[in-house]
């Protein structure tokens, strides 16, 4: 029972909690800006196993890791450029085009890899970022080991989520977005440039699912694996949805999921005499329990899948 | 004529850095020493197994059709009664076909093995990758018969080796996220594990890369997985699949194919383990215990319950 | 001229022909993009689809291989179409489809003195009754306490995928070295169509499911409800329709067809129950569906187009050293461009037609 | 010197001339009504002039200048703000968020609320629209919408205002309100083109009228010079009878009764209290009320469409109150409901479909759970044929329909349902002369058949006309109940306003 007690209410548990919730956050925070401005985005895996992809190649061919940061956020967008060109340009269903971006991204990525490194399982290992210790926190006793010493791009995620809630709660851009997910012909009105608003909110989806792919590939492991993004797009959308497409929301939801994933983890090592399969349902059951114990209301976007100018 | 060869891979496919790699090496070996010529498949679907070998089997062009992966079994017994006069082969399941030879290995010996030098291992604190407890881990991907047949060897032979040794196991849940095995990886070092093998396909990149970043020792599996981690790499519980696929070409061609089960231990050489960074003195241990396998003076279980 | 043009509209208009060439010019599109990447690749691409064209068509046994890898995408589509036909996005086929492969096994192999024109049914309704009670818990969810469907349909795969293999270890796992129930019994082992091909019966099955739906869509008062929700959920309550009620009924018979698809697998394929024996039908059934506009027919259409580019990757694999991934690659592409008639239509302007083409949107 | 010159515009959308070579001037300054019938092309144009359609011929100039406007934003620079017939606003943010969107005052890097605030406030006294800066727009009267739309286009400084069919949805008290602050904005030096179909608005504050009929200009008159008659003739092309005739009629038995019905709502924070009426058969009952007062809870409740707290609803001697929507239709209840595209219909949907909403388990449309093709088809026929539903027939989606077309949708299913009771919900709303005499014939043919039928309707012309009684609802409470004949407009907007309870 202790044993129990101890890997739900550890320290360990929490930082573990950060660290995986990281790359489902940032994605979520991109799916959040997308579908605020109206663009459902299922393609949030494709864009994270882009970004994954991207940042190793990247690292691989200039040693440096932060230029593979670098190339991980602009393939991110790239990709979700091109799933903004159709989604708003060709008026492609969001919904299909989101599966189809998820499975030419899987395919492509396999076939890169190949190309790139001779196998269509793993990248060589390349130079992935360092854990960065941060001088005063590493002094505090609970707070050094939950987060000092992790990768930077932890930080990032913490920093850009307030930055994301910030831009799109409290500046005139972030209005904008909101304006044109809830009703774009009212923005169109406005004189707001509806599409560009939708073409910025979704390749900044792609930039920060790109980054979370980073995280997995360079801020995590230091390597590329085939579809290593494993299902954290779907998750991210989960979290998106779950935080009331408000970063802050999706944070925390990655948080919940990222915790009961954490305890999954350690419980199993327990050795407790529960069967395996039971254990690691945990996460998924938490949130559903939680979710529909919460009572949210979700009210997404009013205008959300919806295509705007078709007739001029 | 030249002989051809085909070979149906297990559906993690090519790359895994393990298993799949390795039957692909004893493949090019053959290539190499024995001049033949190979066709590969790599299904995405236990579905799509009989598909593959349906295709291969009815070109009847190949002298050897090879199946890797334990789910290829009941695909291959279907086919293999629908041609008779074609040579088949299996590793790591049993297909009851005249035409089929099937390669299995005692699984458990390997574990064993490992266990052995894990337990032997995390005592030594003077190395500085040890830490004062007496914890190791092994990690496999999915709990399934096989991996468990590992697991449990582990864990009996870290207990052979150290009855006073903690040995915690886990598994990721798919052999395809090393992310994910990582993290398992981070909560069994946490615990106090400071060797740990990662059986999980290519979820136990993950764990190998937890061991580098945190300074303890990793156990690689099926092939030789040492220079991902030259410095953490303890040591790797090897299967010998490319000798295996090596064999089933060899014996095939030369008149030599041995339908029925061929099961393969460690003393037939089917599994092993690598030196890497083994000290000498748990070398010469293993060595013998090596000997009491190969003498069957050893009971390993097979299952964790068992082991326990 | 005139006439001809009329006589081209007419058709259009009769049989949706419009829609049809747009996908084929996307599936073009897609495969020449495709040749573009296997080219660079330093391959010859006109090999790759020669295989990928003949392993898919070229003759009755590769076709059979084109329609019997459609089979689960059509039961999957159909679910995912179903879901949207009234506003719900069912992402928890796959647990679905667990569910139904897992008890239609147990059934079949539970069953085994009765003849296989009882015990297959049985089976099958078996498997479509446990996926339908697993679609129906989201739908419940929904419908009482507002829990978003994509949530926890998601959440609800993983659980799915979980509780079956549970089940399965600890209470019908077959003797030996893998997790699988015994073999069904032969008699449960759904007949082949045509004679060692491997394509069965499973695939009338499917196109029985297709009418089915297409009957209840068009045909049928709750085919009627089930839309209403779907396109306006205040027009349903004002004309008197329980909304919660028809969100539990949709999502159980989306989870019952989710079903079939592991049902007809187990029963046509795999002879047995296995763990891990899905690549992700249930997310390629979304896929599917939307390619196929949500309608019954599309929904065919887009799992034989799925399967053929499955089927013939199966040739091009083995007869050339060009990696499947390609293949996964033009898959994505046909995707997308199908999903954007527009595009199509802005590329066929090039040609000339596309004027008329997009005047006629 | 002309504020707005439109030569020869022409728009067509598939097969359809919504436009066909319309002129239009408007002078600098004046209130300039443009009038036409459902569908004859008044909103295309005015979204031509504002750059939301690309036009298909024709050429725009602005004080004498051509201009190319494709883009609203090229709109707005040029000094034109518009008031959509449908809202432009987006009911999850603020008033002032709806307003300063697209021209945000900023503080460094973030949106400036407390300017942008200030800055409402100060133009809503200017003009005397009267709206809370901080309100979310779903919380506020359409009354108030409107005024937000009005503030939206005077913030961007528009030195020319397109308001389409801006009184459709207000209240007398609200439509003196509005034109107080047209002719404000008249004084100020602004050109106001002004849109509608109601004859005596337009003789009230126009001083020129252009007409459209079927996406042609019929013409251009100095509102003095001519009267409603001519005008109405102009536009329908046809003569109208402008006001029904309405037979008297005799007490008898009450046909459905309401008795201290209370509907809470929690959302919008009103409540519908201890509300009692009896309607008799053949009897029209009127509920007056400025919108916002109950009456939507009061449509809903009555339906079954929102949980009441306590009361009864009694059809006959039956009980309605406890029972599921569908069971008060199956019971004999038409109900035409107020928002007539969010709840009346599914604009996806085709005709022959929309006609069986409601009815799709009922004979003889379904059979035991299976649709019967032809009787819905007949059905559908037939009440195109009698409703005269223009547009299209069995098979065209209602979303292609005028908006006067859907509301003949509308009524024509209900009322062809063989109701015991009619719920008549805004019923006029937005629809033209030529249907609005054709819809309220038919609500009087319903009463002198013996239908009780409880009317709720913000167009006090409408509920004198048709009703034989008024109740007056004032913050959720009955606060009078008159007889139509003896009340004069004046009384009844008094009451309406909470002001003059005594009058009774
Ligand atoms: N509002 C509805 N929403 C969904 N399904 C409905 C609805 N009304 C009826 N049904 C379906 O139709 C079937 C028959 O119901 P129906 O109401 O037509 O029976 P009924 O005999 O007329 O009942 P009653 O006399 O109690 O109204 C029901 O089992 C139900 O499945
Ligand atoms: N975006 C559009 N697409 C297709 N047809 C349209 C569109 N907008 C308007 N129309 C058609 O053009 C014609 C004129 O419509 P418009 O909205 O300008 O009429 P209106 O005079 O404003 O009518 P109302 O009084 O009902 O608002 C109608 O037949 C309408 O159906
Ligand atoms: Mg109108
Ligand atoms: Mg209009």
């Amino acid at each position: 029972m202790n044993d129990v007690l101890a890997a739900i209410f550890s320290i360990n548990t929490l930082a573990a909690m950060i660290r995986m919730a990281t790359p489902i956050a940032l994605a979520a925070m991109g799916g959040t800006f997308s579908e605020r401005s109206g663009v459902i985005n299922i393609g949030l895996e494709g864009m994270i196993l882009t970004g994954a992809f991207a940042g190793v190649a990247g690292s691989y061919y200039t040693g440096s890791p932060w230029v593979g940061v670098l190339f991980a956020v602009v393939f991110g967008s790239l990709v979700a450029a091109v799933f903004a060109l159709f989604t708003i340009k060709f008026k492609a269903n969001h919904v299909v085009a989101g599966v189809g971006l998820n499975i030419f991204a899987l395919g492509l990525t396999t076939w890169l890899m190949q190309v790139l490194w001779g196998g269509r399982g793993v990248s060589p290992d390349v130079n992935g970022l360092s854990r960065v210790s941060i001088p005063f926190l590493n002094k505090v006793p609970v707070l050094d080991k939950l987060i000092s010493n992790q990768s930077p791009l932890v930080y990032i995620m913490f920093v850009l989520i307030i930055g994301g809630w910030f831009l799109l709660f409290k500046t005139p851009l972030g209005l904008r977005i909101r304006m044109t997910g809830e009703r774009p012909e009212a923005a169109d009105t406005l004189g707001i440039n509806v599409s560009r608003i939708k073409y910025f909110s979704v390749i900044l989806s792609g930039a920060l699912s790109g980054l979370g792919g980073a995280y997995l590939s360079l801020g995590y492991l230091n390597m590329f694996s085939r579809n290593m993004s494993a299902g954290r797009g779907y998750m991210a959308l989960a979290a998106n949805i779950f935080g009331q497409w408000n970063p802050l929301g999706g944070l925390g939801a990655s948080f919940l999921f990222s915790f009961s994933e954490a305890v999954q983890l350690r419980l199993q090592s327990i050795n407790l005499n529960i069967a395996n399969e039971l254990i690691q349902m945990i996460p998924y059951v938490i949130t559903i329990v939680v979710l529909a114990g919460a009572v949210i209301k979700s009210r997404p976007p009013e205008a959300l899948g919806e295509h705007y100018g078709v007739e001029k | 004529a030249e002989s051809r060869i085909a070979i149906v891979y297990a559906t993690g496919g090519l790359g895994d850095k393990s298993f799949n790699d390795a039957a692909h090496r004893g493949i090019l070996r053959a290539e190499e020493e024995l001049g033949i010529e190979s066709d590969g498949a790599e299904p995405s679907a236990i579905a799509e197994y009989e598909t593959y070998l349906n295709r291969f089997a009815s070109t009847r062009r190949y002298d050897l059709i090879i199946s890797i992966g334990f789910d290829q079994a009941d695909a291959l017994t279907k086919v293999a009664g629908q041609y008779p006069d074609q040579k088949f082969a299996i590793v790591d399941a049993v297909v009851d076909q005249p035409n089929v030879a099937s390669y299995v290995y005692s699984e458990n010996e390997r574990g064993f093995l490992m266990g052995v030098a894990a337990a032997l291992m995390t005592t030594r604190t003077e190395d500085p990758m040890i830490n004062p407890e007496k914890k190791v881990g092994v990690i496999g991907g999915m709990k399934i018969p096989l991996i468990d047949s590992n697991i449990a060897g582990y864990i009996a032979g870290a207990h052979y080796a150290d009855p006073d040794v903690d040995v915690s196991y886990s598994y990721v849940g798919t052999w395809t996220d090393p992310a994910k095995g990582k993290e398992l990886t981070i909560s069994m070092i946490e615990n106090g594990a400071d060797v740990i093998w990662g059986a999980a396909g290519r979820s136990g990149l993950g764990v190998i890369n937890a061991a580098k970043e945190n300074d303890i020792y990793a156990i690689g599996a099926d092939s030789d997985q040492g220079y991902l981690a030259p410095e953490h790499m303890l040591t790797n519980g090897m299967k010998f699949v490319d000798n295996t696929v090596f064999l089933a070409i060899d014996q095939t061609i030369n008149g030599n194919f041995l339908p029925g089960m061929n099961v393969l231990g460690v003393a037939e050489g089917g599994l092993g383990y690598t030196e890497s960074l083994l000290p000498d003195s748990v070398v010469e241990e293993l060595e013998e215990v090596k000997e009491k396998i190969v003498a069957g003076e050893l009971e390993i279980p097979e299952k964790v319950e068992d082991a326990e | 001229m005139k006439i001809l043009r009329k006589l081209w509209d007419w058709l259009k208009e009769l049989s949706g022909l419009s829609e049809l060439i747009y996908s084929l010019f996307a599936i073009v599109f897609a495969l020449l993009i495709g040749a573009i990447l296997i080219y660079l690749s330093g391959h010859d691409a006109l090999d790759a689809y020669y295989y990928l064209f003949t392993g898919a068509f070229g003759n009755t046994y590769n076709l059979a291989q084109t329609i019997l890898k459609s089979i689960p995408l059509i039961f999957t589509g159909l679910a995912v179409a179903i879901g949207f036909q009234a506003g719900l996005f069912n992402i928890g086929i796959e647990g679905q489809l667990y569910w139904g492969a897992f008890t239609t096994a147990v059934v079949a192999v539970s069953l085994p003195g009765l003849s296989g024109f009882i015990l297959i049914p049985i089976a099958l309704l078996a498997g479509a009754l446990a996926g339908g009670i697993w679609g129906a818990f989201p739908g419940y969810l929904k419908a009482k306490t507002g829990a978003h469907e994509v949530i926890t349909t998601i959440m609800l795969n993983y659980v799915g995928i979980l509780a079956t293999t549970f089940l399965l270890k600890n209470f019908f796992k077959a003797p030996g070295p893998v997790d699988q129930t015994r073999t069904i019994p032969t008699q449960a082992r759904i007949p082949e169509l045509i004679p060692n091909t491997r394509l069965t019966w499973a695939f009338v099955i499917g196109i029985g499911v297709i009418l089915l739906i297409r009957y209840l869509f068009s045909n049928t008062s709750l085919g009627y409800d089930l839309q209403a929700v779907g396109a306006n959920t205040s027009a349903a309550e004002y004309a008197g329709i329980s909304v919660p009620r028809i969100t539990v009924l949709t999502m159980t018979i989306s989870g019952a067809v989710a079903a079939l698809a592991g049902g007809t697998i187990v029963l046509g394929v795999l002879n047995r129950f296995i763990t891990n024996f899905s690549p992700g039908y249930g997310f390629t059934g979304i896929a599917v569906a939307v390619l196929g506009r949500n309608r019954p027919e599309g929904v065919l259409a887009a799992a034989l187009l799925f399967g053929a580019l499955d089927a013939g990757k199966v040739s091009m694999q083995l007869f050339t050293d060009i990696p499947g991934d390609l293949i996964t690659v033009v898959q994505g592409l046909v995707i997308l461009l199908v999903a954007a008639p527009s595009f199509i239509r802005l590329f066929s302007s090039l040609f000339g037609r596309g004027r008329e083409l997009i005047a006629s949107e | 010197m002309n504020a707005v010159e439109m030569k020869g515009i022409t728009k067509i959308f598939g097969n359809t001339v919504a436009n066909d070579g319309v002129d239009l001037s408007v002078e600098e300054g004046e209130i300039h009504c443009i009038l036409g019938e459902n569908g004859a092309g008044k909103t295309t144009l005015m979204n031509v002039l504002f750059g939301l359609y690309d036009r298909d011929g024709g050429e725009i100039y602005l004080h004498g200048e051509e201009v190319d406007v494709r883009k609203p934003s090229q709109a707005i620079d040029l000094g034109i703000g518009m008031i959509h017939q449908n809202f432009m606003l987006v009911d999850r943010l603020s008033v002032t968020e709806n307003i300063v969107a697209g021209a945000e005052p900023k503080k460094g890097l973030t949106l400036d609320r407390k300017t942008a605030e200030e800055k409402v406030r100060r133009l809503s006294e200017q003009y005397g629209l009267k709206v809370d800066p901080r309100a979310r727009i779903e919380n506020i009267s359409v009354g108030d919408q409107q005024r937000v739309e009005i503030l939206k286009a005077l913030h961007r400084e528009a030195e020319i205002l397109i308001l389409d069919e801006p009184t459709a949805v207000l209240t007398p008290q609200e439509v003196e309100d509005l034109f107080r602050v047209m002719r404000e904005l008249k004084d100020s030096g602004k050109t106001l083109i002004f849109i509608t179909h109601k004859l005596k608005e337009t003789m009230e504050i126009t001083d020129r009228i252009t007409i459209l009929r079927d996406g042609k200009k019929i013409g251009t008159a100095e509102t003095e010079e001519t009267n409603p008659q001519d005008l109405a003739q102009m536009m329908v092309g046809r003569d109208v009878v402008l006001s029904v005739e309405k037979s008297p009629r005799e007490e008898s038995a009450v046909g459905f009764k309401v008795k201290g019905l209370n509907v809470p709502n929690p959302e919008n924070n009103i409540n519908l209290k201890d509300v009692d009426f009896e309607v008799q058969k053949g009897e029209i009952l009127g509920v007056a009320g400025v919108e916002g007062n109950g009456q939507l809870e009061l449509e809903e409740g009555l339906m079954g469409l929102r949980p009441i707290e306590s009361g009864e609803v009694l059809l006959g001697d039956r009980d309605l109150s406890n029972l599921p929507t569908r069971k008060r239709k199956r019971l004999g209840v038409a109900h035409i409901p107020s928002d007539r595209l969010r709840r009346g219909l599914i604009a996806d949907f085709s005709l022959k479909r929309n006609m069986i909403l409601g009815s799709e388990w009922s004979k003889p449309y379904s059979n035991r759970g299976f649709l019967d093709r032809n009787n819905i088809v007949t059905y559908t026929e037939e009440v195109v044929e009698d409703f005269d539903i223009r547009g299209g027939g069995a098979d065209v989606s209602v979303k292609s329909l005028s908006g006067g077309n859907q509301q003949k949708v509308i009524i024509g299913r209900e009322l062809t349902r063989d109701p015991d009771l009619i719920i008549a919900a805004q019923p006029t709303r937005g629809v033209d002369v030529g249907a609005i005499e054709y819809i309220h014939r038919q609500l009087l043919d319903m009463r002198d058949e013996g239908i009780p039928i409880l009317l709720i309707s913000a167009e006090l012309d409408e509920l004198r006309t048709l009703s034989d009684r008024i109740i007056v609802l004032y913050e959720g409470e009955i606060v009078a109940s008159v007889d139509a004949e003896e009340v004069d407009e004046r009384e009844l907007g008094l009451l309406m306003a909470g002001e003059n309870a005594e009058v009774r």
